[in-house]
């Protein structure tokens, strides 16, 4: 045993963010050029930039800045007009939901998006449809791989809803719960894929200060535990700053800002865009 | 096996057997045309897709003519049978729609489909289930366009369609109710800023669709008599709907017409044209033309002719 | 009340994840499993097991159907109907015209089949359309498949009449169809298929083809997101949907109207089956069982009603009051229970777990 | 002390379907045998992620072996201490086990505690090892690791949040038990020689215990004391291999070592870990244990539960459940002690068992509970027969830490609501002269650890422990406790006071969560309530009372006069007891306050502190025997539920109460 020589007691910060740095590997998507338009209206204009795999990375901007487009594009769910996107290797344009889903990446919802019908269970569930693999006769019949897929994904899930503290809840319909919880249950669901890359389109919207807090413990614990690279929008800037590798900041659809929480505070683009310096 | 031009004795390529057919269809169309009118009023106000609206037409024809029967003079009728729809769109409101308010629209839809089943019993409660001949006064003989057959009701129901749908114009386009009604198609906020509560525009636009419900059903009920089936006719209301769009007043009109035409003139050349490769091909395409012309606008142009396309944000 | 849960807790997931974890509901529906295959043969008159027993199984296993497309899976159908007819003429053609050694069973799945793959091409739109939209696509297939049935005389063998009888068919030389059949083997015919169907029904529920079919009608983008397909999963539940009314088609031929006809598969048909599920319980096993009893079986309470109290009421009166009460059954249970009788159910059972507390 | 005379149990026969204790002397010897002769029976469950995960005892006993290999090779030896801290879960137990069979120490230490708290006991004990839960747990020992010399090494359970510490003293229970694994591979005997060499004598645990005053002692027991009580408590009670108990109160406190491990180790029965202790009564619910343990005021927050829920019910199900509730008042508790009833209310007593009773049991969780044990305080004689009476066994018992538990045990059919039983087997009590009960058996406790003092003090040569408390045995036989001995006192006219006595009586009212009486070497007993706001604020709400806060319902005239009318009540029942009739209430006040442990009113395990309330209040208690006020005030600093400190000040009314005159005495009337 070596005993006294090393018994510093609580943790050395400078171990911790050497650690971090460790985990941040190559890039594992780089968005090229993306230009998306709604009719007339261009909704993102030409922006470029990537994330690193294991990097926490935030998109930030004003209302309407296209923030929440751009993530629609990484997962496809829009299409856009112009650009690529490359992943892990390979370059799509577009990427299709499909493929995105199929390539580990998964995602929350601005506005609550869970099956409203179902139980908490049953929610986090549905994020392992990809995964299982019964024939429609062995679910039919609930034997095979149809009882046992049942039962092996059930424990995979029954560690996230530890993992989110959501044991409680676990057989409550979703629609029954209050909105913190709803929030936690989808990042259960997105969580339930053993995602690559998640994506995080704010989180912490309408939370009061224990949950945001609940929900970053949650985000840190993700990406160091599980690895997984997470791409993020939220409006808090305390909360950005602090849980953010990299930023990229989006103004009316185009890039304003791309670096580290340092270099974006100290943009002079940033800070006219966020004191609303008029545009023209 | 002989086709139906030929047992009808003409020969379908004739230029006046065509116009006949052509103007018969569109006549039948015109019908359809009023029962879709009163779809479009209703889900234009309320986003309700208003499932009873054939019922309706029974339903106002079928107190028309127990009014009639009492022997009361056909304007009293008229007025009286009117005041059981505004009646009628004040039950709907306080039973259904404000219970449902905030509802999923297929809920709604559901309720819909409870208020025909209930209206067809209860409508038949009151006057019996006996088919009864309505008798207006519109004139039924026939006159000859070139060689062409045409029958002066069908000719007056065209009449009556166009003044009513001009009628509706005027009263959108030029009383304050009829603004809000529109204001409220695009926003019920609007709506209520007008300062005509939710609850009254939805009992001023049933009443409106059982007026013309109401009108429809007496074209119908001269034409075929007042039964049960105009009911199952009404349903052609629907793929009329999906051709002309779910919010358009011209939609429907244009829709009616072209599934009129269109399903009389298939059951004539088409039925014809298959005939001659596969003679024991027994025609009756009618019954269903209407809704496979609908089956694939909706998928090709699910919007309908004129509807707005609909974009799905996340 | 009833209930004593206290120790029966679940040590794996296995057991977690029965179709029915709770041991009292377990042994309720077996117990009604046995009662209905062993004491109802025994007991029940031919009234009961033909006219009463028999069509509300059978409207239960198409009640069943629309449930997994429209309570499942969210699609709106009107043309249940038309799937009823695919398999019954199919199964018709098929029981007419195969080998004798092939068992009875053979042309009702056969039936099915091809009412599923009806259904998969009358499900094409729904990948672009929704809600009424669909309603009135699936009217289309309505029209268009009873028109197909009477149209197309190979389905009946070129029968003169257009209705040909159902031919007798036997398992172990008991008759199970047709009209000289005895009820009793009919009936367990019947609920053979009922039962197996109603167990399927469930295990998909519960597995992923069941979530994947709600997250689709639940939240379709969300879903697409997350990996699910929509066009496989909303095929699937058509062809599956279509699959139970096309074997309830055959059955409604083969053990209860004896004959093939048109007007048996109406418009009419597919919304007494709709109102079965809304009334029922949308999404539930349960309520398809429910609703098709109740349905039925109001009719039939409403004809006998008044003859207890001595009053005699026409037919035709009967048969509005019966429209009244249907239209307003469905506004109540939209307004009051949208998740029908099986929710009541689902209260009072909760309640009886929590006796004698409230809540 | 000497002179009175020693009462003993009735002699039990031996129990057959026990293992013989005397061969297997240890409680890894013990494991041994379950593991060899029911070795396919459950041991342990643990709800953890949505069901009931469970250990057979021969799982048990490989997971135990391979975690006592692990640590040894992490250096534990013959005689350390191994502290244990963290909420119940089969690890910890497994633990317990794990020490003992290396012939180490394990000393339990009170998971809530405070790291300060926590402290003492692991200096004291000299610990090298510490088994903890979870990433709490660890945070205060490291925060206190500075000062713990003798700690070498953290064994921890939940990874989460600790994964990335740094510190190398710090070990994973899995890597630990993986390790042993490997080590077992190579040596498979090794932790079996270990237990060979242990003895009944050996020690076996130390607890610490909680004491009002002054630092907690250890409690040394050895093997024989541990297993000899759960032995006795077994066979005197019939448990078998088939009970099920819920293991939910603290680790460290000596009942749960006896009901939750000896005990089951002694008859092979199953011990389940609840989820969290957040979701102990849906756990209770779900597992429905056949034996079962709660100290008094789980008893009674549960009955109030049920009152409150019942509330809310429809009329007919209240007037039904009211009816039967009064038949089982009636005739409930007589059917349980097989006592002669009418066979119509036999029939009425097994409708309302169907209607009522049954299913009340059922969603409680009691529905197999066939022994339920309470001890610690006195139970409300209304608690305690409802649920007597609707079926439930439940028995009082009387017992410490130095006993290892077991004192006094209600027997079967003798169930007295004023007493707490007869002797426990094996066990001699003495009542001296002081009025002290004094008892003596083989499961008194060896000595506290190195605090010889103490042990002297507590102890006598020829093995009699002093309890500390006052009582009598009664003409049935069954011990009556009045009070501690020491805080029993007298008033200045030379009556018995008998604090806790008066508080207790006035505690089985339902509106009283909380009483402190005074009277010691003054002219009459005056007391301070606190009101339960769970039951008083219901009866406010029924009421159309509004309140803002605890305080403002507390001065509510209305809750004044019904406080009175149970004062009086009790003032009444005391008149009727010859030694304690002259301590009735003459005058209350209700506190503003709710009396806290936070504010260090109450012991952790809620227990009042007298003297520091005396000091505290001291204005208030002047006050009280100032006959000319009518009201008292005070100010003082206290901490809110988040934790801030705050100052409160308030003024409260006196109220003064109808006292019975006794034969002999005149009782001052209060005007």
């Amino acid at each position: 045993m070596n005993t006294t020589a090393q018994m510093a007691s609580g943790q050395d910060p400078t171990t911790g963010a050497q650690e971090r740095k460790d985990r941040i590997g190559d890039v594992l998507l780089r968005v090229e050029n993306i230009t998306l338009r709604f009719g007339g209206v261009k909704a993102i204009n030409g922006v470029s930039f990537d994330i690193r795999k294991g990097e926490v990375r935030s998109i930030i901007g004003p209302n309407g800045a296209g923030k929440s487009s751009m993530l629609n594009c990484i997962n496809g769910f829009y299409q856009p007009q112009e650009g690529s996107i490359w992943y892990n290797g390979k370059t799509y344009s577009p990427m299709r939901p499909h493929d995105a889903a199929t390539n580990g990446i998964a995602r929350t919802f601005q506005n609550i998006a869970l099956f409203k019908g179902m139980s908490t269970l049953d929610n986090i569930m549905t994020g392992r449809i990809l995964k299982q693999k019964a024939s429609l006769i062995e679910q039919a019949f609930y034997f095979g791989r149809g009882k046992s897929e049942e039962i092996e994904h059930r424990e995979f899930v029954e560690d996230i809803i530890d993992f989110l503290e959501i044991q409680a809840i676990r057989k409550t319909p979703v629609g029954r719960l209050p909105y913190g919880l709803q929030k936690r249950v989808e990042l259960g669901r997105a969580l339930a894929a053993e995602p690559t890359l998640l994506l995080l389109d704010e989180p912490m919207a309408g939370m009061n200060l224990e949950e945001k807090e609940d929900m970053s413990r949650f985000i840190i614990d993700v990406n160091e535990h599980f690895g997984t690279t997470i791409a993020l929008i939220e409006h808090d800037m305390g909360v950005v700053m602090d849980l953010s590798d990299r930023l990229v900041v989006l103004d009316y659809g185009s890039l304003l800002a791309d670096g580290t929480p340092e270099e974006v505070r100290g943009n002079q683009a940033v800070i006219d865009a966020y004191l609303g310096v008029a545009h023209d | 096996m002989e086709t139906i031009a030929t047992l009808l004795g003409v020969d379908p390529f004739d230029l006046w057997f065509f116009v006949e057919v052509l103007v018969g269809g569109l006549m039948a169309g015109v019908m359809y045309s009023l029962v879709a009118l009163g779809f479009v009023l209703i889900f234009k106000a309320s986003s309700v897709f208003n499932f009873a609206q054939g019922v309706m037409v029974l339903f106002a024809a079928l107190n028309f003519v127990g009014f009639l029967d009492m022997g009361i003079p056909v304007w009293l009728c008229f007025i009286l049978a009117m005041g059981v729809m505004v009646l009628l769109s004040f039950v709907i409101e306080r039973v259904v729609l404000r219970p449902l308010v905030n509802q999923p629209h297929i809920s709604l839809f559901m309720a819909t489909i409870g208020i025909a089943i209930f209206l067809e019993g209860f409508g038949e409660m009151l006057w019996g289930s006996s088919i009864k001949p309505l008798d207006v006064g519109i004139p039924d003989d026939v006159f000859f366009l070139g060689e062409a057959m045409i029958q002066q009701n069908d000719m007056f129901a065209a009449v009556v369609a166009s003044v009513l749908v001009i009628a509706l114009a005027l009263f959108f386009h030029y009383t304050r109710i009829g603004r809000a009604l529109r204001a409220v198609a695009d926003d019920h906020q609007a709506a209520l800023s007008i300062g005509i509560p939710l609850n009254h525009i939805w009992i001023i636009v049933w009443s409106v669709a059982g007026f013309v419900a109401l009108v429809a059903g007496i074209m119908w009920g001269s034409k075929l008599g007042v039964q049960f089936s105009l009911t199952v006719l009404a349903l052609k209301a629907l793929p009329v709907l999906i051709l002309g769009g779910f919010t358009s007043i011209p939609g429907a009109i244009v829709g009616g017409l072209i599934i009129g035409a269109g399903e009389k003139l298939s059951e004539i050349y088409l039925v014809d044209a298959i005939q001659s490769f596969y003679p024991s091909f027994s025609g009756a395409i009618e019954e269903w033309f209407a809704y496979i012309l609908a089956l694939a606008f909706l998928v090709f142009r699910p919007q309908g002719l004129f509807g707005e396309k609909i974009i799905e944000r996340v | 009340m009833i209930y004593r849960e206290a120790g029966q807790f679940k040590t794996s997931y296995a057991a977690d994840q029965q179709m029915l974890p709770i041991p009292m509901d377990r042994w309720f529906v077996i117990a009604v499993v046995v009662f209905a295959a062993v004491v109802v043969p025994l007991i029940g008159s031919q009234y009961w097991l033909e006219s009463i027993l028999i069509p509300v199984l059978i409207l239960s296993i198409a009640a069943l159907g629309l449930n997994i497309l429209t309570g499942y899976a969210g699609q709106l159908s009107l043309g249940t109907g038309g799937f009823m007819a695919a398999g019954a003429y199919m199964s018709y053609k098929v029981a007419t015209n195969m080998p004798d050694f092939m068992p009875v069973w053979v042309p009702v799945l056969i039936g099915g089949l091809f009412a599923a793959g009806i259904g998969i091409v009358f499900g094409l739109p729904s990948l672009r359309i929704k809600g009424f939209y669909l309603a009135v696509a699936t009217l289309a297939a309505q029209f268009f498949l009873i028109w197909l049935f009477q149209a197309v005389p190979w389905f009946v063998n070129d029968s003169l009449s257009g209705v040909p009888s159902t031919p007798p068919m036997a398992i172990l030389g008991y008759k199970v169809t047709g009209a000289e059949a005895q009820p009793e083997p009919k009936y367990l015919f019947v609920l053979a298929f009922t039962i197996v169907l109603a167990i399927v029904a469930r295990n998909m529920a519960r597995s992923r083809i069941g979530r994947s079919w709600m997250a689709i009608r639940d939240m379709d983008i969300a879903a697409e997101l997350i990996g699910i397909q929509p066009l496989w999963t909303k095929l699937s539940a058509f062809a599956i949907s279509s699959f139970y009314c096309g074997v309830a088609g055959a059955l409604w031929s083969f053990c209860y109207i004896n004959s093939v006809e048109p007007t048996a598969f109406s418009i009419n048909r597919s919304f007494q089956i709709l109102f079965m599920v809304i009334i029922g319980g949308l999404g539930s096993v349960l309520g398809s069982f429910l609703g098709a009893a109740f349905i039925f079986l109001l009719p039939i309470f409403l004809n006998n009603v008044p003859a207890w109290f001595g009053l005699e009421l026409a037919t035709d009166i009967v048969t509005h009051i019966e429209f009244m009460v249907f239209g307003g059954a469905i506004i109540f249970f939209l307004i009051v229970e949208p998740h029908g009788l099986a929710r009541l159910w689902q209260i009072a059972k909760e309640k009886l777990r929590l006796w004698p507390f409230p809540h | 002390m000497t002179g009175s005379q020693i009462y003993t149990a009735a002699a039990i026969p031996p129990a057959a379907h026990l293992p013989d204790i005397d061969t297997y002397d240890t409680f890894p010897k013990l494991l041994r045998y379950n593991a060899a002769h029911i070795g396919d029976r459950p041991s342990m469950r643990e709800k953890n992620f949505g069901i009931w995960k469970t250990w057979s005892w021969k799982q048990v006993k490989d997971e135990i072996f391979k975690f006592a290999a692990g640590m040894q090779a992490l250096g534990v030896q013959r005689g350390d201490r191994i502290a244990i801290v963290g909420d119940n879960c089969p690890r910890l137990y497994w633990t317990i086990c794990m020490a003992q069979c290396l012939g180490a120490v394990p000393v339990p230490v009170y998971q809530d505690s405070v790291a300060e708290e926590i402290h003492y006991p692991l200096s004291h004990s000299e610990a090298r090892f510490a088994v903890v839960e979870d990433q709490e747990q660890v945070d205060k020992l490291l925060s206190i690791k500075d000062r713990l010399p003798h700690l070498e090494a953290i064994v921890y359970d939940e990874s989460r949040g600790v994964r990335d510490y740094p510190q190398p003293f710090l070990h994973h229970y899995d890597a630990v038990v993986a390790k042993g694994a490997e080590i077992l591979d190579a040596h498979p005997h090794q932790i079996d020689q270990e237990i060979d060499k242990g003895s009944a004598d050996d020690p076996s645990i130390i607890p610490y215990t909680s004491g009002t005053t002054g630092n907690p002692k250890g409690v040394l027991l050895s093997f024989r004391n541990v297993m000899r009580a759960a032995y006795n408590g077994a066979r005197f009670e019939g448990l078998k291999a088939t009970d099920e108990s819920l293991a939910y109160l603290p680790i460290a406190w000596i009942g749960d070592h006896i009901f939750s491990y000896g005990q089951a180790y002694v008859c092979g029965m199953c011990v389940a870990c609840p989820e969290s202790s957040d979701t102990v009564l849906t756990d209770l619910r779900e597992l429905g244990p056949t034996y079962f343990f709660a100290p008094p005021r789980m008893f009674e927050n549960i009955l109030t539960t049920v009152m409150i829920r019942m509330e809310d019910a429809g009329t007919i199900k209240r007037g039904m459940f009211k009816y039967f509730m009064d038949h089982a008042r009636k005739v409930g508790v007589r059917i349980l002690d097989g006592a002669p009833v009418s066979l119509m209310d036999r029939i009425k007593y097994a409708l309302g068992e169907i209607l009522v009773y049954g299913p009340l049991k059922n969603v409680l969780g009691f529905s197999r509970v066939r022994i339920g044990y309470t001890a610690g305080e006195a139970i409300g004689p209304d608690i305690f027969a409802f649920y007597r009476s609707i079926g439930i066994n439940l028995k009082q018992l009387y017992g410490s830490t130095e006993a290892s538990v077991f004192v006094t045990i209600q027997p079967n059919g003798e169930i007295y609501d004023d007493t707490v039983g007869t002797p426990a087997p094996e066990v001699e009590i003495r009542i001296a002269e002081s009025g002290e009960v004094l008892f003596r058996s083989p499961s008194v406790f060896m000595e506290y650890f190195k605090n010889p003092e103490a042990t002297k003090d507590t102890k006598t040569p020829d093995g009699w422990v002093h309890t500390g408390d006052a009582g009598f045995i009664d003409d049935r036989g069954h011990l009556k406790i009045i009070d501690r001995a020491k805080d029993v006192g007298k008033l200045n006219n030379g009556t018995l006071f008998a604090p806790k006595y008066i508080e207790n009586k006035l505690k089985f009212f339902p509106a009283i969560k909380e009483v402190v009486a005074f009277g010691h070497e003054r002219d009459y007993c005056a007391c301070f309530i606190n009101i339960d706001l769970e039951a008083v604020g219901n009866w406010a709400e029924r009421n159309n009372i509004s309140y803002a806060s605890y305080q403002e319902l507390s001065a509510h005239p209305e809750v004044y006069k019904t406080i009175k009318s149970h004062v009086e009540q009790v003032n009444r029942d005391l008149a009727g007891e010859e030694m304690v009739a002259g301590s009735q209430i003459h005058r209350f006040l209700l506190l503003p306050k709710m009396l806290d442990a936070d504010d260090g009113e109450l012991t952790r395990t809620s227990k009042v502190r007298r003297s520091f309330i005396a000091e505290k209040y001291e204005t208030m208690i002047s006050a009280l025997y100032d006959p000319a006020a009518t009201t008292a005030s005070i100010r003082s600093e206290i901490t809110f539920e988040d934790g801030r400190k705050g100052m409160l000040e308030a003024t409260v009314n006196i109220t003064d109460t109808q006292t019975v005159p006794v034969q002999g005495q005149v009782a001052a009337a209060a005007e």
